[in-house]
């Protein structure tokens, strides 16, 4: 066991799969940073996250890129059409909307369009989520809409381990994965396993066992969850928390089994309020599990609007730990 | 080099015949949604795919892409079958006339106007980085010299000095949009210019000059491993689609019909191209009348779709 | 009472909202057509739905331009944002990947980020869904995709008095509207009021009332949706027939108050499976409804995949009447 | 002209002493997020807006665009309260630092690098449209020429012929990427002029000789109705954001800062500027501190937009 922050597992799973494999390469702005600045100094990114990959691999598979997200993503399906295994990086996944073209209809429809004769083992590494003021066009939660666009499969890790396992998982996958990492997140330490073994897509994970409600979230809320469910305990109120980890595909299974058992359901999710993640959750609960309901299915977002700008409003516009415990509460009285 | 344009006219003929015979079916209602006929591209086309090498080399097309995946070696048959929506096409039906997939051939094509682009960046990304000599080469219309995708990439390319081609088709029109109208500036080829892309307007009229400078393109992508851009003015013999109004087409007096040009020329050197002609008609008659035999898909590859990209089940 | 097709409708709708506003002007690919070369002659668009404008009201308020989606769509929300009226058209709402950031970003979010400065009088204009063989990037049906990005007003409407009405309304809104015209339902003739009255955005329409089950559709569906019903009237089941019209606002009192009366939900859509109008409708009545529920919902949508090509999977991968009638069926005997 | 260079001089310390303060507030941890100052544009962005009626005319700005939003005559204070996200904020702190709405003053900024150019055509149409003989102007950064957003709205406004000035604000820098390495071809005053716009790149060190320039390009835009593109070299004076690394910062030597040829300019003709570098670091103190004293937005607001745009309560 080792402590490692998010951005260091993330860090440290890129230089295991750059050296494992050749035909590993790295894309975006910055991400080797001081590109024709006459700087031998890297930035590594706008968060870090691929700092020292230049450095040891060169730049010729760590690239630098212009401001042109529709070119390199683009370029990275072809890439990944024809022989390497890109990783590619867009700074905010808010700038997925310049190169949607090339998400929606390009890297999830290949696949399908060529009858399998094209496999995609393609990442596109984005970051996500709010708190801490970026304004509404650099801080949205995409994970839901991104899932709706079949041919597409989305992760979002809520820690070291999950985001290091996942993003593993993502490259060798046949079909190209976006990994949504939470801003908030990247300086959260845990222990974890230095080999960072790889993590299943597909694959959600009961973090806390209870029996009262079963409380379904991902990303950054994963640990507002677990704080409400410690509260609540004391209450001797048990919550079981399954972090889903995967939006696309869901692990409709272990959700389901859950609400089996506790016949109660809350979705805490900070993406959109209509038609996101947490709607797909309650949709699959309510086909899949309505005989186990004892109460109307629940969720928790923020309202469905951009995200506020200023701290006072954001931190409102956030689901937050006491939300989550009165939305137990509610449900419990339902 | 008689030779080499005599292949190329054969495959040009051929695309033209797999064209017509796409028409015809089209005409008789088989055919199921609208189809984009390549009709005068082709010599462009076969002089292109016939230089490369489907081993390293990458070509993406453009909607209209039928005599891309004929000229870089894809069965007519399967991508007639494609075109009807047949079990037998390339992609046993799911993609179409606008998604032709070969990648055996290295060949691609897209729906999205433009989109295909950044993807060939990304075979020529490969082909540089496992350093197979090859080289990518993407088709685009002059229309889609527009698109910010394409214009994004001739910067990108040039930045990374991608071994990339980058062929201008321009037939004049953008579905029935003059290009006059929609593309601003002295003309495309300067436009590429300006993104540091050694760029080269083709001469519309000497069809051996055309071949030649194509080659030498090739070949400069290749073994200079960096972009290049061509244009080639090339007629729109029918609409923008099979069967459409018609009333855009370009003008034919301006850009002659680049096969006409060839078999004069070939004619002029008494080399026989009469038994080419009847050879890739009969060639694609046949190949019609056996993708038209060609069953429709069965529904249950939805089913395997629905469980390989499931999102729930 | 006059009998118009969808096209004929919308087309008479844009000449009298132009007609009667100077500041009313439409942008899009070849909606006059035929520009600069020589030819008199109009085309009126991919589909016809703008011919004849140009003639009446002039090039400089009917405007070709270049197939860039990012530049003009972003030019009619900045026209709508300084004093016009722009009806923008995208030819397919496939298309919008390219210009996906002027719409997620840009039009959703001024309104919102202006703190209601600005307001936008916008519509976007696109056609949906599959059934003529188009292929996977011209057959998507993106309502509830786009219905999930806050700030945007999404309609789709299933007949000729319905696309007109619902664009005049769309056009004084002060949210920038997508009206998603089913292209298989462009000549689709019904009687309607030649006066074209606006259809509030919003509002959801019962059009066949029943009491077995609630089935709520738009668009295309709707047809499928009311020919299953009648053939299932004649077995004695009396289905609830709701179009909903808007995905975004969703009339959801209209849903929740007829599931109180039958109990049992069926959605049918031609949208995602997963994420869709189908899971945001589920998610809202199981939230809303859930003590009037007597069986699990229900979606009938196509597979989670890309739109195939041949027209035997084709209509294979879309719902269907025989689909429907079983699905209400099966909803009977959970 | 010594007039509208003393009040242009004026314009742009006022900026810069707002935008030092705002560092202040930043170090002092009252910024909520990360700020992009645009220290080294404070003249451009006067010069420009200065020239500009905001009853006719309109600005978009990039991420970099306090200057803009101060000179187009937007209060500073409502501009600093959003910057700190208060209730006084243009927006009541909805939108921040790099989305700031001021209407009345035909100025709006964009957190979408490119994203504001295609914004700003749209105003240059509604001007053409209505006959107000107002323009448009847009500002970009050298790093945001490469999005397609911006390569597409050259070509759409030299297509329309709308009253558009694209204003590049070149300080060599895309965040850490030198715009050496991120933009290929000769320059981007030479690509946008494949566009088909006429296309100037201001002289780097003749103060008033730029002023000049501008100003006769505002008048061609308006007075031809037509687009017209603008290179300006300026100085990064920081980093990226307020607060970073800073090691990408510009060279200072090769682009000085304006705002220093400009006093030495107008000292060299004997105009007293010190009493207006006085009163410009009072006025914006003093703003500094009664935004600081702006409430925190309620969160009731937020309840006002649910219902506003909730989609289903
Ligand atoms: C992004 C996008 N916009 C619009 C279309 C519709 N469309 C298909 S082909 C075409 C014209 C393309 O013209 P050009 O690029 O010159 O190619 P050509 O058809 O002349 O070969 C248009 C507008 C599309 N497929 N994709
Ligand atoms: C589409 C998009 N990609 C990336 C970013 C992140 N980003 C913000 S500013 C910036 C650099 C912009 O450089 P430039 O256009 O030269 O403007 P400058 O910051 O130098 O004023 C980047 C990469 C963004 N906001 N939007
Ligand atoms: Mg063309
Ligand atoms: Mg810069």
């Amino acid at each position: 066991m080792t402590t490692l922050s998010v951005k260091q597992a993330l860090n440290q799973a890129l230089h295991q799969l750059m050296a494992a494999d050749d035909t590993v390469i790295v894309v975006g702005e910055d991400i080797v940073g001081g590109a024709g600045s006459g700087s031998a100094e890297e930035l590594g990114g706008a968060f870090g996250v691929t700092s020292g990959l230049a450095a040891r691999f060169g730049t010729a598979r760590v690239i630098d890129t212009p401001i042109s997200e529709t070119a390199f993503v683009g370029m990275g399906i072809g890439a990944a059409a024809t022989g390497l295994k890109p990783i590619i990086e867009v700074m905010f996944c808010d700038f997925m909307g310049v190169c949607f073209d090339q998400i929606m209809n390009q890297a999830a429809k290949m696949r399908f369009l060529s009858a399998d004769q094209i496999q995609l083992p393609l990442v596109i590494r984005t970051s996500m989520g709010a708190g801490d003021s970026s304004g509404a066009m650099h801080s949205q939660s995409l994970h839901g809409l991104l899932a709706s666009i079949a041919g597409l499969r989305v992760v979002c890790p809520s820690n070291a381990a999950d985001a290091a396992g996942l993003l593993k998982s993502a490259l060798s996958d046949p079909n190209p994965v976006v990994l949504l990492e939470h801003k908030g997140l990247y300086d959260l330490e845990t222990d974890i396993d230095p080999a960072l073994p790889a993590v299943p897509i597909g694959q959600g994970k009961i973090l806390i066992e209870g029996a009262a409600v079963t409380l379904v979230t991902v990303s950054a809320m994963v640990h507002h969850a677990v704080k409400a469910a410690k509260q609540l305990e004391k209450d001797g109120i048990t919550v079981e928390v399954i972090d889903a980890r995967s939006i696309s595909p869901l692990d409709s299974d272990l959700i389901t089994k859950s609400v089996a058992k506790t016949g109660r359901l809350l979705v805490v999710d900070e993406g959109a309020a209509f038609g996101g993640f947490a709607d797909m959750v309650i949709a699959e609960v309510a086909q899949k599990a309505f005989p186990h309901l004892k109460a109307a299915p629940r969720k928790i977002t923020p309202p469905h609007t951009p995200v506020p700008y200023a701290p006072s409003l954001e931190q409102n516009w956030l689901p937050s730990t006491p939300d989550i415990i009165q939305g137990v509460k509610d449900l419990l009285n339902a | 080099m008689h030779g080499k344009l005599l292949a190329i006219y054969n495959d040009a003929l051929r695309i033209r015949a797999f064209e017509k015979a796409i028409g015809v079916m089209a005409d008789a209602g088989h055919v199921p949604g609208l189809v984009h006929l390549c009709l005068g591209a082709e010599v462009l086309q076969a002089t292109v795919c016939n230089a490369l090498d489907s081993k390293t080399d990458h070509v993406n097309g453009s909607h209209r892409s039928h005599g891309i995946a004929l000229a870089s070696g894809a069965s007519p048959f399967k991508v007639a079958a494609e075109i009807l929506g047949r079990e037998d096409g390339l992609s046993s039906g799911l993609g179409g006339t606008q998604h032709l997939f070969a990648p055996e051939q290295g060949m691609a094509s897209n729906g999205i106007v433009g989109a295909q682009v950044p993807l060939a960046a990304g075979a020529a990304l490969t082909a540089k980085t496992l350093g197979t000599h090859g080289i990518a080469v993407c088709f685009f219309g002059d229309a889609a010299a527009n698109q910010g995708a394409v214009l994004e990439t001739m910067n990108l390319a040039a930045v990374l000095s991608l071994p990339l081609l980058f062929i201008l088709e321009n037939n004049g029109y953008g579905l029935s949009t003059s290009s006059s109208y929609a593309s601003a500036g002295v003309n495309l080829t300067e436009r590429a210019k300006a993104f540091g892309l050694e760029s080269i307007s083709l001469p519309s009229n000497t069809i051996t000059d055309q071949i030649e400078q194509i080659h030498i393109a090739i070949n400069t992508v290749r073994t200079e491993s960096r972009p290049l851009f061509l244009e080639a003015p090339i007629p729109r013999l029918t609409g923008h689609y099979h069967g459409d109004a018609g009333n855009f087409a370009g003008d034919t007096d301006t850009v002659p019909d680049p096969l006409l040009l060839l078999r004069e020329f070939l004619d002029a050197q008494n080399i026989d191209t009469a038994s080419v002609k009847e050879q890739s008609s009969t060639e694609m008659d046949e190949v019609a009348g056996r993708a038209l035999r060609s069953q429709a898909p069965s529904p249950q590859i939805l089913d395997t779709w629905r469980s390989i990209l499931g999102a729930t089940e």
